[in-house]
């Protein structure tokens, strides 16, 4: 709404620009606000998410940094450390493993280890997940890993307004949070306010209301299994889908309440499956609401698999629309 | 002419040779370019062209039983090391016939034949391991070299460190091949680099280290020779840095906001097909129709490579999960 | 047995030792095999693992590395793809962040991105756990983390035999093997044979048999599992200990089949809970046996935080044998 | 006298204070050893035993809003740099009014108000926190060096090389600071390093560094002076070597297997504190009962340091999650 009682004109663009859009309203918010990485200046991001923000805001805020991932994420916490609030981008989840000795053993453990003196206000944003070809070393899907890490924050932002939104909320806070942007969802179109802000980022979201059974997703994964239960309801079998947009800490009040409506449960995660967050929320479900429970919670998640080239084993190797759909049909006992 | 002489010997035929290797690379490129507008490539495609004197050159250097480590930019290390262009494009398809099997695609051409270790799409991470290739070749007496390729942008990264003092430290016989071609991406080296004389900047690990002009094919192939010749001579590693260009964009999506039209078009006047080929007809070394022949050649080999490509099969998705772990060492 | 048809004679020995033969004998089997590390030469070791190897093999073999994380793990897979065994010690887990590009984008995935033209057969030792006081930067579990990686198989041996045996079995092994010793259990005594040799590393075992419930767990809490079994023994309540020895893959056939026996299990996990290997035992136990089980499974796992250094906090981080004795007595509902 | 003149000035007092702030370290090392025998103090405890006249000399260059960032080995740093010995002590105890409330250790020394940000036990981890300090410095306008202790073991980390690229590239206000005692753990230098010159390895990044006797508390005063002076003149970074040695064992758990008895011997007749006290002496700048003056005051100092550990409490069980995630950016 503006402040003349009309609400805000739409405008359509595509997940890419709301990230954009997000760092831009960030830059000018604040000025303790810098923007950090591998190419986010000149050549305008590798996935063109930063295009033209180093000729509106100079090179002081707009940081080219060699390649040397734990330097400059280092340098990010050391700069949050006094007084900063960085954004700083990761090419790609698979580079900051080079960098997770100063997310681990930095970031994630000063402030407990220092007896709360200090705080690292810092954002590292990440591109993840398959979907381009780029084959094994550009391709996973960690963020579900990362929220192994206590001391750590970890967003999935799977729409517009979350991309569009989240990014501020997680410079506000005090944590370390890192956001993880879906390469699939990149080019995801849609619509907006003119005037979308800062959003919540301690709930999970439920993206489409069902009564006969639960999907528990984020991420790339989201869009897929919306289409997933839309495709069930021409079947009859009404899905509810829940977005967890913040993977640590879980929202377990939400995804508690759709099981307890729905007693059927599909956690769908595109990371591997052992050891992956679906195992974390199968477990809880398990523990918390044990005897809501009309059928074992099932888990789609990734093939473990080094993520291989080729379309179709690509697409193989994590869930889909169909597969979701599939599985979905198996736990409600509609083949 | 491979192997382990000192000195380039430019017969007609090793002028041939050179020129070949460099037109092969050139129109498999093109090719590949072509291809990936046709949606038959996908992914991240780095176009070598510009660059091609490099692999030429250095890899005159090299024996078969010499291994080779390489980068996301690695067709043309691929092809000048002798890997059939048949499977060497059916990999950029995906298609099981690839070098790979398909699965890695442009940035991990991999063959065990020819000691090609991949393909490495982790900016230095094939340093590491070109230095305990070459520790194994050390401790088992083997006369081997491990050619190591990477770009100045590489020169940034922590492994890049720890990898040549570990080589320089033991005297392991790794070749490391800088392929400086002034930009990382859009990053520019002095962006990257607070000493941007890369060879003196190894130099600073104790170890020779030598800039070449990596337009020259020749003077490549005759530091590659010198250097290999010495790191057999249990010398220890030996740094070479090829100052080159990449004539195209970094990869299929890059506007190249980040450089200027008049520089690309003053270096591809360095370029170093057409340079070679003039001097070695000033010479008489070339005849005019060499020039025509190899085209022509290289023109059926590569129509050639598009046919198996095309004709390859997909991998049965059954068949996803094999070699995930193995069931035994490759002997 | 001996060949004569005698048992060999029995050695008292630590842990420490067990591994420390361990090594020796890989080394004497094969010529390919050497050990590489951070001061595991003229040091020691900084456990005193490798003491007086390098006097019996020499430099080549007995290798100090410099303070170079990922180029000496990243040598390692080179030296393996190349024809040696290397045996890699990290001395530390929480130091191995500095190599996890290596050991994920190259070892994990070379084999199967080459389409199975290389294998990398490489044994990566490390210390884990809390237990000394060391405090936040030397103290995490990360092996059930590292168990989420695929192309990787993870040991845990928590018994002398297996301390003593799995290496050989990891290093004949095709694949790169991460073999984690906890740091509490190198000064463990105990006794093996003269001859002890090779164990198989396919199988999780039971180290306490029992009806009433099952504990499932691995490491540096199996002894302290079969204290608290011990202790309810007292009591009336009859546990069983499964060790799951290989963390990947897991052995879930005898998890179930204890599950199946017993209808009430606690998975207890020295490493953090959300994203935790127990979070992957408790799923797939609720996925394959869900109708067996008498309670919802429960889990006992490492409180979510860095490691602090004082001794009650320390203890107070992770399952001890009190606090699994605790959680069982619940979960049989006596408390 | 700490701030920011280029010269060292010789006065009686500044010698007292120098000779103090080496003793103050000696002596509350020795009691660190004492109390781990009596299992006081647990875990790995580095003692600076040899090395005072380093944190002693640097810290002098140094103004209160400065940054420090130090190593697993900083016990002398946090007290050169103006901690409270109780706090310290108290820490070391793991008591809940240690300095970083006990959580740390002898390896995790923080204190905001002295600008102290650890205590890091990851070797070279240190480095890019303090490259990101100084950028935040530096991007403020603000007039503040950071001083990054390490080892020269972690020379050969990468992110050493990372930092000093980084640092040198951008210009930032770091003061680097090697303590070159020749070891780390077990091996030596040359184990280590391919050049084994440090300083000379850290010129290849373009940045100014020299090398310095860190047994001689007025060099490396002086070369501390003139080194912070010419970052805060905007300079960019600096990088001193400073040559020591730590007379002690490197933990409490090490043999020494790996060095010869008569080295350390060797070089104990090059202990910085007697050396600085009788050259002073000489001098006339300090007086024979100074010294013992020093020794009294340190002895109080000390005592009531431990008492005040004893004395303090542990932290309730209640509290150990507490800051895992904060509330807010302390003020
Ligand atoms: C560790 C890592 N960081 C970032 C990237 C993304 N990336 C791919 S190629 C490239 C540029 C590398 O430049 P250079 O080493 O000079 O090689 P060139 O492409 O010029 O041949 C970057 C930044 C990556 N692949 N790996
Ligand atoms: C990344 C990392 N690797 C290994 C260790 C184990 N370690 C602790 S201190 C040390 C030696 C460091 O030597 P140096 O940097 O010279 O410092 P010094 O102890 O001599 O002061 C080692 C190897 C560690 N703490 N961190
Ligand atoms: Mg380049
Ligand atoms: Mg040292």
């Amino acid at each position: 709404m503006n402040g003349d009682g009309t609400a805000a004109p739409r405008l359509r663009l595509t997940y890419r620009d709301a990230v954009r859009e997000a760092i831009r309203d960030a830059l000018t918010r604040d000025e303790r606000v810098f923007l950090m990485g591998e190419d986010v200046g000149r050549y305008g991001g590798c996935y063109a998410v930063s295009k033209g923000l180093l000729a509106e805001f100079g090179e002081d805020r707009i940081r080219d940094t060699p390649l040397s991932e734990s330097a400059f994420v280092g340098a990010g916490i050391g700069a949050a450390l006094n007084g900063m609030r960085p954004i700083v981008e990761v090419m790609t989840v698979n580079f900051s493993l080079l960098a997770l000795d100063q997310i681990v053993n930095n970031a994630a453990t000063i402030p407990h280890m220092s007896g709360g003196q200090f705080a690292v206000p810092l954002v590292i944003r990440m591109a993840t997940g398959s979907g381009r070809q780029l084959a094994a070393q550009h391709s996973h899907s960690l963020e579900g890993w990362y929220a192994h890490i206590p001391g750590l924050k970890i967003l999935a932002p799977a729409t517009l307004e979350d991309a569009r939104g989240m990014l501020w909320t997680a410079i506000e806070d005090p944590n370390p949070v890192l956001i993880f942007e879906n390469v699939q969802l990149y080019d995801m179109e849609g619509e907006l306010p003119a005037d979308a802000g800062p959003v919540d980022i301690t709930r999970a979201a439920i993206r489409r209301e069902g009564k006969h059974a639960s999907v528990v997703t984020f991420g790339g994964s989201v869009p897929k299994a919306v289409a997933a239960a839309e495709t069930l309801a021409g079947e009859g079998v009404d899905v509810e889908v829940v977005d967890l947009r913040s993977l640590r800490p879980l929202d377990d009040a939400t995804i508690m309440a759709s099981v307890a409506k729905t007693h059927r449960v599909l956690v769908v995660d595109e990371g591997w499956r052992s050891g992956g967050l679906s195992a974390e929320v199968s477990a809880r479900i398990n523990e918390q609401v044990f005897y809501e429970l009309d059928a074992p919670v099932a888990r789609l998640a990734g093939v473990e698999v080094p993520i291989p080239y080729p379309k179709h084993l690509e697409d193989a190797s994590v869930p889909q629309a169909d597969t979701i759909a599939a599985a979905l049909r198996e736990m409600v006992g509609r083949r | 002419m491979t192997g382990t002489d000192e000195k380039v010997h430019l017969t007609r035929e090793h002028c041939l040779d050179l020129l070949r290797q460099m037109v092969r690379i050139r129109r498999f490129e093109e090719k590949c370019a072509e291809l990936y507008s046709g949606q038959k490539i996908r992914g991240f495609l780095h176009l070598y062209i510009g660059e091609e004197a490099v692999a030429a050159g250095t890899m005159q250097a090299l024996k078969p039983d010499d291994a080779v480590v390489a980068t996301y930019r690695e067709h043309g290390h691929a092809l000048a090391r002798g890997l059939a262009m048949g499977p060497v494009m059916a990999e950029m398809y995906g298609k099981v016939n690839g070098a790979s099997r398909g699965r890695g695609g442009s940035m991990h051409i991999f063959d065990r034949g020819k000691r090609f270790l991949g393909g490495n799409a982790i900016v230095g991470g094939g340093l590491p391991l070109a230095v305990g290739l070459a520790l194994a070749d050390k401790m088992q007496g083997r006369d081997r070299v491990t050619a190591c390729f990477f770009g100045e942008g590489a020169v940034a990264e922590g492994e890049f460190h720890e990898s040549l003092n570990l080589a320089a430290l033991w005297k392991l016989p790794v070749l490391f091949l800088c392929e400086n071609n002034l930009y990382a991406m859009g990053t520019a080296l002095d962006r990257s680099e607070s000493q941007t004389d890369i060879h003196l900047k190894a130099a600073s690990y104790n170890l020779p280290s030598r800039q070449v002009d990596g337009m020259d094919v020749v003077a490549v192939e005759g530091a590659a020779r010198e250097a290999a010749a010495s790191v057999r001579r249990g010398a220890g590693p030996f740094f070479l840095e090829f100052r080159t260009y990449r004539f195209r964009a970094h990869s299929m999506f890059d506007a190249q906001l980040y450089r200027e039209k008049e520089e690309v078009e003053q270096w591809k006047e360095n370029d170093p097909i057409p340079r070679f080929a003039d001097w070695a007809q000033q010479a008489d070394l070339l005849h005019p129709a060499d020039k025509e022949a190899i085209e022509a050649s290289v023109q059926a080999e590569l129509a050639e490579a598009v046919a198996f490509a095309e004709a390859g099969a997909w991998e049965p998705v059954e068949d996803l999960q094999k070699f995930v772990t193995m069931d035994e060492v490759p002997a």
